[in-house]
């Protein structure tokens, strides 16, 4: 139980001193050692709980009150899941706060920078270990706000700016969904406890409407968190950020974290078919998407950010067909090479001093580091033999085909669609994987720059994420390793095709790519998947101006209606005191005149009473 | 002198010796007395909540027998709720009288002294406290009124120096808006006494079985309107913004940190336990007006072009969460309206000085001329209006987020007054108004605290025009005009900090608030079916 | 003698009063509508006493005092009467309005 | 029709006519002339009730101080002694109105109350000086001295207020003794 | 008649403030001692030896000036008291006396004013108290009216007494021709009241009433018209009119009179017909109360809004504090005794009221003495060029709006507002309610200008602390006030009484607000 507050406890300390540090080399002490402490502290806790050791957990009482029952109160639980996430996390925000040492050399800002990932981090392990439904919805929105505060960290530019507030507001309006999902798991289990929850589910004490309406309510949540279809448009312009914030939040943790609610809560999911096949139909949707606008983007970051949402995507598909292993499997394995290649972009940015493929090219040659880690994590995120993206993918589509066959969670129509589609989305993952390399390290320079490795502080993080990108494939082959979970070793035939797809697919583009940008071959389609089907000019249409033109009207109304009513008041008030002071004309016998018909309406009146 | 009476009759003792002592004591030090006497006023109630015996309702009550012709009492006693109240309010208070003890800014130069400002916001938080602690009909409504003329003269005589005759008519319809209500509440509380033939809040209670009936729905009504002006809950808000908009900085802080405040109390504290049955008739409408509230108000801050003016607003959304809580009926309902109107207290009050200190800086609220890139004009001072603005949005983790989750929660457990569906269908609207409350907010940071460091167009500072583009960080141009605009100094950052640090552990610890709020809670809702 | 004819005399007095009261634009024409007024009282008080045959004689007691003060009353009108017509150089009730 | 209600219906119509000239004629010094003659015709139908002392009372004070004191009053205001043109306000239709309701409501309500009642005007007369007289000094000795009160201070009054503005006050208290 | 038959305690007071008033004339004619403050200490003598008088009395009910039958009649008929001292009477009586101290204290502001002769003011205002002590004790109907008259007539003789004041003649005629008007009204009333009663006393007309006297009509059209005169008397609707014409030519002193002892005057005999010989009409004149009582706290809170002179607006603030004080009677039937009834309410909210005006018409006497103007400019910080003034003033037009820290004017809003509530007049009390409101909207602009901290020269006058208030006025303010000379009386020896008020008034509000008890007791 310690040991699970100070994942938290540790950088939530480290941010409050960096803020209060003096200089950057001092808050930079403090975020790294922070970041090491929590790291040292996460693989304590985490590695026992592999295999099928018994969860560990506790919570302090009812240290927040009764907030008139049922309690709140600050439980944590460590299950082989939540430690597999702890790692990655931890691992990766260590990487992340080395890297940013020398990516933000001379940003001024820095002191908050760091802190604020310190923040961002502990948010993060607060909600991987979780056991409390609060406790995760804390560190589910205080994500939210740091991913907020660093997309927006160069506030100057206005893409920062706008993309920072699409990415809350849009991550914002499917969070209620989680409140109100937790505040009626409340009632109805009268506990907040994840455990609990658990197991009232497997009790079957819960209504199916019930179920299906909390699934669907958290499915909203993952769905906005993880950039999945419909809410897919924040992440892509979330990329202005500092490149390391994209690797860390933008693909390795929190959009991840969406896949992780759903597997934390998956038995929900299980018990309602409807939310299942919800879930299975966008994550289908997302990962075509995902790839094919990744495969017409011009900019790196951009095609790395649609690539992260269609193999999310992917995530999404093994939870649809019941494999929560192959789910967590891929998260891990993408966790990994996703941060090695935003790092990697990191440093061509660096270099060249843009994102745009334009002005890169030729990067094979005079930086070593970057251009073998690139295309190691390139080659494991096409999914080739043998590093970890192939295992991976693999572990889902097999998955996808056991469930086609003999039923399963899904429906087996749903089952066979997302095999289909993810044989598709291996071949648009192929091509784009190929294009990017070809642009980025093929060819000759498209910019005047000086090519280097990056400094070590920055090169290390490279190297060291490079080993899980090749590894982490055979750790994932270790079965039971997710406790208890039975995966099955390759799939023959799944492999064989998938391997055939990359091979080929690459094949042909590199040869399209000798002649220039393989896309222009993609012909009238390649505007349509550059404008991404122009979803937000659709939301703009039918959710933010219908909005605005509301907020106007109530303007006006309060101006014009309300007040009106005030202002009429004391207008005719002061008419009366006009009128009154007119017929105060210093003549005794109007004086008179009045009080004496007054006092024969008044006999009138009392005469009449009388009979 | 019973402590309680102490923790009440404190600052006004300090006003009025402030007052006598005259030019004797330079402004500053007035100030801090006003500060130190508040403090003493917050210590004294703490200790008397300790020391508070088991079992008992009100803490360190105090019952002496004022008029015995009228069978009024000065009745004091300090319960859960009250106990956060006067937390809330001694805190403001001395807060504000913190925020004076420096020497004044430019727009402050020609005002009336500051000595006299320093003993109307005592005064204030003598009649607040009053009012907080109150068990007797008559002393609460004193203590009501007492705190509004003094309010008056600080919004017509301390407000926006630019506009006397606007500063003059905000304040007084302020006024005439609230004197109103309050005597039909009056009106409400005196048919109430003459059925039960009391006036002790306590003792009624013990009889509200037999306040049931058409005319107690209609007391009820007069006594919830007179609450309602004061909340506010719309449509009755529109006193609001004005009187933010051209109150002083304080006034605005003491307006929606205490004012406000006066009314919710008195929704929780007085109509339900002394009206249960009416309350459950009233209840629903209630809660209608304030969901509407929350969306009506948060779509009148989107289009909002004067900071001051959004603030209000936003207090006006999240009074709705409060009338939502209220209509209810349900320990979670009531305990909600407890909960945002001290998060709120807090969270609204720190955006109103930061807001406030902008205005004394710039000469001028209207976002238009307000220029933008605060993150790089006044560092801390953006943090701190950063933090106010995602702590105001309800961002789980700060004092804010309690407060509204307590109150969906009270909607969705549909209490005595409401039927499922239309609980629900109050739930469903209010949780979308988080997320247009989202979206102000993050359009109100995006405009002012992110882009260019274009410092405003003022009387003070020359218009600076907008100097290098890109993403490199320069900070040479918000210092050249760091002497037109000075970040924030030191009593601005102390404020701050109290503030800043106050909600984070109230939204990290809510059992700080949610426990004596539960201690109170059984006879609050003792008359609610 | 009918009760009805004395009180029907007074009733008349009293409407011709109050129209002189009302009307007449000289103070002192004015003031004799009061009069009329008052005697319409005594007329009543002094029937009904008679039709009582009153032990207390509190009908015509009473209308001897109403006719002193009438007295006292015209005493201290004519005198302000006076003031005014020092003042304004007339006495029209109407025309008071301005200042002097 | 005894005698007596006949000539109390002769000075009722007298007293009536004679009102409505106070209140109509042009002639402000005629008016005083008829008001004499009301408030004698009135004493008449006291005398006709039997209310000798109060006839008397009024025949004494009303014809003999009041009306003198309007007369009075007239000649110092410069009243004209030709017809004065427009004796009435603008006031004048109103007034009409609220006179003729007056008595119209008085009326009514008094036929319609003591419809049927008749004096008894041929017994011993009700009012006669001795008592009277003895009546106010047994039973009314508080309205006779806050009477004299009243006297006392409206001509204390009268005197201070018609005393002219420049002339300090010397000898006052004429009326006083 | 036996002069020995007569209660002379119970009479005493009324007679002290009489005979007392005669003296001060007759020593100012023949004595030839022409001093104001010979005037000013006789009558504070006469009015404490009526007060000590008066204390001497506990409120059970002294009956005096009673029927004197004999043989057969006695037997017949009841034994009926013309002069009853009860609790009503008492609490009355304080009003009136405090009031009356107060209006000569001020009156003191005249002493150096050739223009105001001291003996005939004196003399006409204690018979006019001593009118209005006879009229709270009187029991029947003769007594009451003529009662009535002895307050109005010296009073409309005060209106116009300083010579040379040229508005004062057209105050004094309006308030005339008004008055005897409605004393005429009253006396048709009071004559068909005696017609179909048969009696003029309280307690025979009751009988007869409860037993049903017939005709009916009459009855009801005679209550009405009595009640006229008395409206008149505390100037509510529609006998309103004349007040402000009224005030603004009187004396501030003058003024002040009406407002509080001559007003108390017309609630005492209000209070009286209402309760004891009508009382068990109460279906037919409750409604007419709360007619006239929140008519006429409409008209005159709305007629105030416009104000720009501080009397004219204190003039029509007493119109309508006069509707307040109405209002509680609606209540007056039923347990008129007990301490939720009307009868105390009004009482109590009378006395409270006319503090308040006091202090008001008190600082505002002050002001118009200094620099002869009154418009509400003139007042422009005064709490900073004069602390005492200042604050009596804001404390009493705090207490006229009722709000604290003025409580006791919140506690005055209170009763008046509780018998209607427990009457069950709810409308009447949501217009009273409504009208706290637009009361504030004008008292808190008068009282903004009195606290506002820029002074204007023409009140820098004698130094701002009141240990120095005797001073005569110097430096800026004779400037200012050559220009309104004309208006302007002289300020000398008077000055000390007149600031003797204010302290008074200003302690008396203080401490009720603090201990309101005081009062509540005092008054029944």
């Amino acid at each position: 139980m310690i040991g699970l507050a100070l994942v938290i406890g540790l950088p939530l300390l480290a941010a409050l001193v960096g803020l209060a540090m003096p200089n950057r080399l001092r808050a930079a002490q403090v975020a790294v050692g922070g970041a090491a402490a929590t790291w040292v502290v996460a693989v304590v806790v985490a590695l026992p709980r592999f295999g099928d050791a018994e969860p560990v957990g506790g919570s302090w009482g009812h240290a927040w009150g009764t907030l008139s029952a049922p309690a709140v109160t600050f439980a944590l639980r460590a299950d082989s899941m939540s430690a597999a996430l702890l790692l990655l996390a931890a691992t990766v925000a260590l990487l992340v706060q080395l890297y940013s040492v020398a990516y933000l050399a001379d940003d001024s800002q820095y002191r908050a920078y760091a802190a604020i990932v310190s923040l961002f981090s502990a948010s993060m392990h607060a909600v991987v270990v979780a056991n409390d439904l609060f406790v995760l919805l804390i560190g589910w929105e205080m994500m939210g706000v740091c991913s907020y505060l660093l997309i927006a960290h160069y506030w100057k530019r206005s893409d920062a700016r706008d993309g920072a507030a699409k990415a809350f507001l849009m991550t914002r309006l499917a969070d209620v969904g989680l409140l109100v999902a937790i505040i009626a798991l409340g009632q109805a289990v009268d506990s907040y406890r994840i455990s609990d929850v658990l197991d009232a589910v497997a009790a079957g004490e819960l209504s199916s409407a019930m179920i299906t309406t909390v699934a669907l309510l958290m499915l909203l949540a993952a769905v906005g968190k993880s950039a999945q279809f419909p809410l897919h448009t924040w992440l892509p312009d979330a990329m202005p950020g500092p490149t390391p914030i994209s690797a860390l939040i933008h693909s390795a943790t929190m959009v991840a974290a969406g896949v992780y609610l759903i597997a934390r809560m998956y038995p929900l999911f299980a018990d309602s078919r409807s939310a299942t096949i919800v879930l299975g139909l966008i994550a289908i949707v997302t990962m075509l998407i995902g790839a094919a606008f990744a495969l017409a983007q011009d900019d790196l970051k951009r095609v790395l950010a649609w690539s992260t949402v269609s193999q999310l995507a992917y995530m999404f598909a093994a939870l649809a067909v019941g494999s929560v292993v192959a789910a967590i499997g891929h998260l891990l394995a993408h966790g990994a090479f996703k941060a090695l290649l935003f790092l990697v972009a990191g440093s061509v940015a660096q270099i060249v001093r843009s994102t745009a493929f334009i002005d890169m090219g030729g990067l094979r040659r005079g930086l070593p580091v970057t251009f073998v880690t690139g295309t190691i994590g390139l080659a494991a995120l096409a999914g080739l033999v043998p590093l970890s993206g192939f295992f991976t993918k693999d572990a889902i589509l097999g998955a996808a085909s056991d469930s086609a066959h003999d039923g399963g969670a899904a429906p087996s129509w749903l089952a066979w669609s997302i095999l289909v589609a993810g044989l598709v989305t291996a071949v648009l993952t192929a091509a784009y994987v190929t294009r990017t390399w070809l642009l980025v390290y093929g060819g000759e320079r498209r910019s005047p720059f000086h090519a280097y490795d990056p400094p070590s502080l920055m090169r290390w993080p490279l190297i060291v994420l490079a080993v899980p990108t090749v590894l982490l494939g055979i750790a994932v082959l270790e079965p039971g390793w997710l406790g208890g979970a039975e995966a099955e070793p390759v799939h023959a035939w799944i492999a064989v095709v998938s391997t055939l797809i990359v091979v080929v697919v690459a094949g042909l583009t590199w040869l399209v790519g000798q002649s220039g940008d393989p896309a222009v071959r993609l012909g009238p389609a390649r505007p349509v998947l550059a404008r991404e089907f122009g979803v937000d000019a659709v939301y703009d249409r039918f959710a933010v101006r219908p909005t605005l033109d509301a907020a106007d009207v109530v303007l006006h109304a309060d101006s014009d209606v309300v007040d009106a009513y005030v202002r009429g008041a004391s207008s005719g008030t002061m008419t009366a005191s006009r009128l009154l002071r007119w017929a105060q004309n210093h003549n005794v016998q109007t004086y008179i005149t009045v009080a004496v018909v007054g006092v024969a309406v008044a006999a009138v009146l009392a005469g009449v009473s009388a009979s | 002198m019973s402590p309680l009476t102490l923790v009440v009759i404190a600052p006004a003792l300090a006003a009025l010796l402030i007052w006598w002592q005259g030019k004797r004591w330079s402004d500053i030090d007035v100030a801090r007395i006003g500060a130190a006497v508040s403090a003493f006023s917050l210590i004294t109630a703490w200790f008397v909540w300790l020391t508070r015996g088991e079992s008992v309702v009100h803490a360190g009550e105090t019952d002496y027998e004022w008029i015995p012709a009228l069978d009024i009492h000065w009745h004091l006693g300090m319960d859960g709720i009250s106990y956060c109240m006067v937390l809330l309010a001694t805190v403001l208070s001395g807060l504000c009288c913190l925020s004076l003890a420096r020497p004044p800014s430019r727009e402050a130069a020609h005002q009336p002294d500051r000595r006299s400002l320093v003993v109307l916001i005592l005064v204030i938080e003598a009649a607040s406290l009053g009012v907080f602690t109150a068990l007797d009909l008559v002393l609460f409504f004193i203590c009501f009124e007492l705190a509004l003329i003094p309010m008056w003269f600080v919004i017509a005589w301390w407000g926006d120096p630019h506009d006397p005759a606007g500063r003059r008519r905000a304040a007084t319809r302020f006024l005439l808006f609230t004197v109103l209500g309050s005597a039909l509440m009056f009106v409400g509380f005196i048919g109430v006494a003459w059925q039960t033939g009391t006036l002790q809040i306590d003792a009624i209670t013990w009889r509200t079985a037999s306040l049931t009936g058409t005319l107690n729905t209609l007391l009820a009504v007069a006594i919830a309107l007179g609450l309602a002006v004061k909340t506010p809950v719309w449509p009755l808000h529109i006193w609001l913004p004005d009187a933010h908009a051209k109150a002083p900085t304080i006034g605005s802080v003491l307006l929606a940190g205490v004012f406000l405040k006066l009314g919710t109390y008195g929704f929780v504290r007085i109509l339900v336990p002394i009206l249960p049955v009416p309350a459950e008739k009233i209840g629903p409408y209630l809660a209608a007006f304030g969901v509407a509230g929350i969306v009506y108000g948060s779509l009148a801050c989107l289009r909002q072009s004067d900071l001051k003016r959004l603030i209000a607003y936003s207090s006006v959304g999240h009074m709705g969460f409060v009338a939502l809580g209220v209509g209810t009926l349900t320990a979670s309902g009531l305990s909600a309206a407890v909960f945002i109107s001290v998060a709120h207290g807090l969270i609204t009050g720190l955006l109103f000085f930061v807001a406030g200190w902008l205005k004394e800086r710039s000469g001028s609220s209207e976002l238009s001329t307000l220029g933008s890139g605060l993150y790089g004009r006044m560092p801390w001072l953006a943090m701190a209006f950063a933090f106010g603005c995602l702590a105001s949005v309800g961002v789980p983790g700060l004092a804010g987020f309690w407060g509204e989750m307590l109150a969906l929660r009270g909607a969705y457990e549909t209490g005595p007054a409401m039927n499922e569906a239309g609980a629900w269908t109050l739930l469903g609207i209010a949780a979308f108004g988080i997320v247009l409350t989202t979206a102000y907010f993050v359009g109100l940071m995006r405009r002012l605290l992110h882009g260019e460091p274009v410092p405003a167009v003022s009387v003070g500072a020359a218009p600076a025009t907008a100097t290098d583009a890109g993403t490199v960080e320069t900070d040479t141009d918000t210092d050249t005009e760091a002497e037109a605009e000075p970040d924030l100094d030191r009593e601005e950052r102390v404020v701050c900090i109290v503030l800043v640090v106050s909600v984070v552990v109230l939204g990290l610890i809510p059992g700080l608030l949610s426990g004596p709020i539960a201690q109170a809670m059984p006879w609050i809702i003792g008359g609610v079916r | 003698m009918p009760l009805v004819w004395p009180l029907l005399l007074s009733a008349a007095l009293f409407g011709i009063g109050v129209y002189g009261v009302l009307a007449r634009r000289n103070a002192v024409l004015a003031l004799m509508g009061v009069e009329l007024m008052l005697n319409a009282a005594n007329v009543n008080l002094v029937a009904f006493d008679v039709w009582f045959r009153d032990v207390l004689v509190s009908g015509q007691v009473f209308t001897l005092f109403t006719i002193a003060l009438a007295a006292a009353e015209i005493g201290l009108g004519l005198a302000i009467v006076l003031r005014l017509f020092r003042t304004y150089g007339h006495v029209d009730v109407d025309r008071l309005g301005g200042e002097p | 029709m005894t005698t007596v209600e006949v000539l109390f219906w002769l000075l009722s119509c007298l007293a009536i006519g004679s009102a409505v000239l106070v209140v109509t004629t042009d002639h402000l010094v005629h008016a005083a002339l008829w008001l004499v003659v009301t408030l004698g015709s009135l004493a008449g139908c006291f005398l006709l009730m039997t209310a000798e002392f109060v006839a008397w009372v009024q025949v004494l004070i009303y014809v003999g101080a009041v009306v003198v004191l309007l007369l009075f009053a007239l000649m110092l205001t410069r009243a004209p002694t030709a017809p004065d043109a427009a004796t009435s306000t603008r006031n004048q239709p109103v007034a009409i109105f609220a006179g003729l309701v007056t008595t119209a409501v008085l009326g009514v309500v008094m036929v319609d109350g003591f419809r049927g009642e008749r004096i008894d005007v041929d017994g011993e007369p009700a009012g006669s000086a001795a008592s009277v007289g003895d009546a106010i000094f047994r039973h009314w000795v508080l309205g006779f001295e806050v009477v004299s009160v009243v006297l006392l201070a409206a001509l204390v009054g009268a005197i201070v207020l018609s005393r002219r503005s420049g002339d300090t006050a010397d000898e006052p208290s004429e009326g006083s003794g | 008649m036996t002069l020995t038959g007569f209660d002379w305690l119970a009479l005493g007071p009324a007679a002290i403030v009489a005979v007392a008033g005669v003296v001060l004339l007759l020593g100012d004619a023949f004595a030839g001692v022409r001093s104001w403050m010979l005037g000013t200490a006789g009558s504070l003598a006469a009015l404490g030896g009526a007060a000590v008088a008066a204390a001497g009395l506990s409120g059970d009910g002294r009956e005096t000036m009673c029927t004197q039958l004999t043989g057969q009649e006695a037997l017949e008929f009841a034994e009926h008291c013309s002069f009853v001292v009860d609790n009503l009477t008492l609490g009355l009586w304080w009003i009136i006396l405090a009031g009356a101290v107060l209006v000569v204290l001020m009156a003191a502001a005249y002493a150096d004013d050739a223009s105001m002769p001291p003996g005939e003011f004196h003399f006409l205002l204690l018979s006019s108290v001593s009118g209005a002590l006879t009229l709270a004790a009187s029991r029947d109907l003769v007594s009451l009216v003529i009662a009535l008259e002895l307050v109005s007539l010296p009073s409309i003789a005060l209106v116009a007494l300083r010579r040379g004041d040229l508005p004062a003649s057209r105050s004094a005629w309006t308030f005339f021709l008004a008055s005897v008007t409605a004393t005429a009204i009253t006396l048709m009333g009071v004559s068909m009241v005696y017609g179909v009663t048969g009696s003029v006393f309280f307690d025979g007309i009751r009988d007869e009433v409860q037993v049903g006297a017939a005709p009916e009509t009459v009855l009801r059209t005679g209550v009405i018209l009595t009640l006229a005169g008395l409206v008149f008397k505390i100037g509510a609707v529609p006998f309103h009119m004349w007040v402000p014409d009224t005030y603004a030519g009187a004396p501030v002193p003058v003024a002040a009179y009406l407002s509080v002892v001559s007003k108390a005057a017309g609630i005492a005999g209000l209070l009286l017909v209402l309760s004891k010989p009508f009382g068990t009409l109460v279906e037919l004149w409750s409604p007419l109360v709360a007619v006239v009582a929140g008519v006429t706290m409409t008209v005159g809170n709305v007629a105030a809004l416009r104000q720009t002179d501080a009397i004219g607006l204190l003039a029509w603030s007493s119109v309508a504090q006069a509707g307040f004080v109405v209002a509680p009677m609606v209540a007056l039937a039923g347990d008129a005794g007990s301490v939720d009834g009307g009868l105390p309410a009004a009482v109590r909210y009378l006395g409270i009221y006319a503090l308040a005006n006091l202090a008001a018409f008190a600082v505002v006497a002050l002001v118009r003495a200094r620099i002869g103007r009154t418009d509400i400019a003139a007042f422009r910080g005064l709490l900073r060029s004069d602390r005492l003034a200042g604050f009596t003033l804001a404390a009493g037009l705090l207490a006229l709006a009722g709000f604290p820290p003025a409580i006791i004017g919140l506690l005055a809003k209170y009763i008046a507002l509780r018998p209607v509530i427990f009457y069950g007049d709810g409308l009447l009390a949501v217009v009273m309610a409504v009208n706290v409101m637009i009361g504030l909207a004008y008292y808190l602009r008068f009282l903004a200008v009195v606290i506002a901290p820029e002074a204007e020269t023409a009140l820098q006058l004698d130094g701002s602390a009141p240990d120095d208030a005797p001073a005569a006025p110097t430096g800026p303010g004779t400037t200012t006030r050559t220009a309104t000379e004309a208006s302007a009386t002289v300020i000398g020896s008077g000055y000390l009484w007149l600031r003797a008020a204010l302290a008074l008034t200003l302690a008396a509000l203080v401490i009720t607000s603090l201990w309101p008890d005081l009062i509540m007791q005092l008054l029944i």
